[in-house]
């Protein structure tokens, strides 16, 4: 069985047939045999690029992946804070202008209130003057009537006497009698007691 | 989605779609046993026909190792 | 000649392992919720037929 | 290479043989000491180390909150690194592991792009050594967390799945240790090799035999490789989305790995 073995390990490593496959040293093994040469070679390069990327690369660029998260996580504070800011300066904006139209309602408010008072007040005031004015007219003509009746009551009365005293020749102008003759007929023709008469025939 | 049925979620529990490379090594893993298994026992047949002088252990064991091999695999991953 | 021999017994296991999984691949894209239990039996396919091409490659060393 | 240059020399029928390419051609020693033997692919990964440590540095020198230019687009590939892979694949505290991960990235990525590069045009990932370096990193790494993580013994008993019949532990534990200790890196290893050598041997295909087809005398193979040279351009295109892809696919393995040694339980 070692014999076998032997046999066979010597086969792999040594003849490729001469062909220069690439085995062993001289590339004279079987295709996959490793080159000496290239097995060092290609461990040593493998070596460097692990080492440069465990050493140099790696270590910066988790390096910059967390600042990356850091900066988007500190962005997106940011970003909320500037929208909680926005949200605050719109809700006193529009507080303001909640405010604003409340105001201005209440002054519309107000002066159509006003409008209404003054307009009453107005209108009262009209119409205080005009019956101040029906009632003035009132009066006057009540003390123009009285004075018309007052005065044409004497000149009746007088005319009356004058006729009665040219009728009788005698002057009758005895003035408490007449007066109180004449203002007894007037009195009686007002209320009725006696009718008038046709004067003429 | 009642309690009673956690497995209806598309993903069974485990997190077998998070990645396009997860399974992808699952035919590389196959095969490596699917060779281990022949050539484990062939070997060993190989061996016992040489301590032996015998000619008939090296196929028997290279038949053995194939039914091995994907008793393995049913054993790894053809569980579901 | 025996290389030759191999190489077209690769053929079927190939046409199977591709066979199988573009089943799977069909069966996971109408039904993604069946893929816990269509992988497993698609490996178990996968193993059988890749069985035979690993037997091919050992028959051509042994004959 | 006797198979190949069976298969080219067998569609053009000439006088003169097509060689075509092998793996032979990977091997370009420029300078024997000796005792080491330099090679092309050496002196690219210098070029590849020198590059990928001036990307890092000017990438992440004077790392500010807003980037700038050069930082964007560094900042774009550590992020695919970063939140892609290793904290897809690692879990919570992924950030220990972040050097690693990334570094191996970048290395991988500018290795495999090595291949499409002007006047280089030779990828070092496509010579084993190159991958079976970073896989050793890997390896060293994710079972030094294993066993930091679990202990000596805890790390084994670890890898034994639960649910398990007692009789079958020991023969499940031999499978497991093989994965762990031997499958998993080889298949890391083998996987970017394989993709790499046999990305640029198509492109080797298919532009030497256009060169072929061109220099030939019949003029109706010279308008062949008018074909001949497309396809290699448009293999040329496609193998950078292979070389992208195979640096993200070893990034991923290697997270991968160290998670699951991180895990807690399985």
């Amino acid at each position: 069985m070692l014999a076998h073995v032997t046999t066979l390990a010597g086969r792999l490593v040594a003849s490729g047939g001469g062909e220069g496959g690439g085995g062993g040293n001289d590339g004279t093994g079987l295709p996959i045999l490793p080159h000496t040469g290239e097995l060092i070679f290609g461990i040593i390069a493998i070596g460097i690029i692990l080492f440069v990327a465990w050493k140099k690369v790696v270590p910066a660029m988790e390096q910059m992946y967390a600042e990356r998260t850091a900066a988007i996580e500190g962005g997106m504070k940011q970003a909320e804070e500037a929208q909680a800011a926005a949200a605050a300066a719109k809700e006193q904006y529009e507080s303001q202008l909640a405010q604003a139209r409340a105001e201005a309602s209440q002054i519309r408010e107000n002066a159509r209130a006003e409008g209404a008072q003054i307009v009453a007040e107005m209108r009262e005031q009209a119409n205080a003057e005009a019956g101040r004015i029906t009632e003035n007219a009132t009066k006057q003509i009540a003390a123009e009537r009285q004075q018309a009746s007052a005065s044409l009551r004497s000149e009746v009365g007088r005319l009356s006497t004058d006729l009665a005293s040219k009728i009788v020749g005698e002057s009758l102008h005895d003035e408490v009698r007449s007066k109180g003759t004449v203002d007894r007929f007037l009195a009686e023709l007002e209320s009725g007691q006696i009718r008038p008469e046709k004067v003429g025939n | 989605m009642s309690p009673a049925s956690p497995n209806l979620t598309p993903s069974g529990g485990k997190d077998e779609r998070s990645g396009f490379s997860r399974g992808s090594d699952l035919a590389a893993q196959i095969v490596s046993y699917l060779i281990a298994g022949p050539l484990t026992f062939g070997a060993i047949g190989w061996g016992l026909d040489a301590l032996l002088s015998t000619h008939f252990l090296r196929p028997i064991g290279i038949i053995v190792g194939v039914a091995l091999s994907m008793y393995v695999i049913w054993l790894r991953y053809g569980r579901p | 000649m025996n290389l030759i021999g191999y190489g077209i017994a690769t053929i079927g296991p190939a046409l199977a392992i591709g066979l199988i999984f573009s089943a799977l691949i069909n069966s996971v894209a109408r039904q993604p919720e069946a893929k816990n239990v269509l992988q497993p039996l698609a490996i178990l396919g996968f193993a059988v037929a890749e069985a035979l091409a690993i037997l091919g490659f050992v028959l051509f060393f042994l004959a | 290479m006797s198979l190949s240059a069976a298969l080219t020399s067998g569609a053009v029928v000439t006088a003169d043989e097509f060689t075509g390419p092998s793996p032979a051609d990977f091997y370009q020693p420029m300078w024997d000491f000796g005792w080491i033997e330099i090679t092309r692919p050496m002196l690219v990964l210098v070029l590849v180390t020198i590059l990928a440590c001036w990307i890092m540095l000017a990438g992440s020198r004077n790392a500010s909150v807003v980037p700038s230019k050069g930082q964007f687009y560094f900042e774009q590939i550590y992020d695919f690194v970063r939140g892609g892979i290793a904290r897809d694949m690692i879990g919570p505290n992924y950030k220990k592991y972040l050097p690693l991960i990334f570094g191996l990235f970048l290395f991988v990525l500018l290795s495999n792009l090595m291949a499409s590069t002007p006047f280089v045009q030779n990828p070092p990932s496509a010579r084993i050594a190159v991958p079976i370096a970073a896989t050793a990193v890997v390896y060293i790494a994710y079972h030094y967390v294993g066993f930091k993580k679990h202990g000596f013994l805890g790390y084994f008993k670890f890898m034994v799945p639960a649910g398990l019949a007692p009789a079958m532990v020991p023969v499940i534990f031999l499978l497991e240790a093989a994965t762990f200790f031997l499958i998993r890196p080889l298949t890391l290893a083998l996987r970017l090799f394989g993709n790499m050598f046999a990305g640029h041997m198509l492109i080797l295909v298919f532009v030497l035999g256009g060169e072929f087809l061109l220099f030939h005398d019949n003029w109706l193979f010279k308008l062949f490789s008018v074909g001949a040279f497309g396809m290699g351009f448009l293999m040329q295109i496609f193998e950078i989305l292979i070389q992208a892809l195979q640096a993200y696919v070893f990034a991923l393995l290697a997270a991968s790995y160290i998670g699951t040694a991180e895990a807690d339980e399985h």
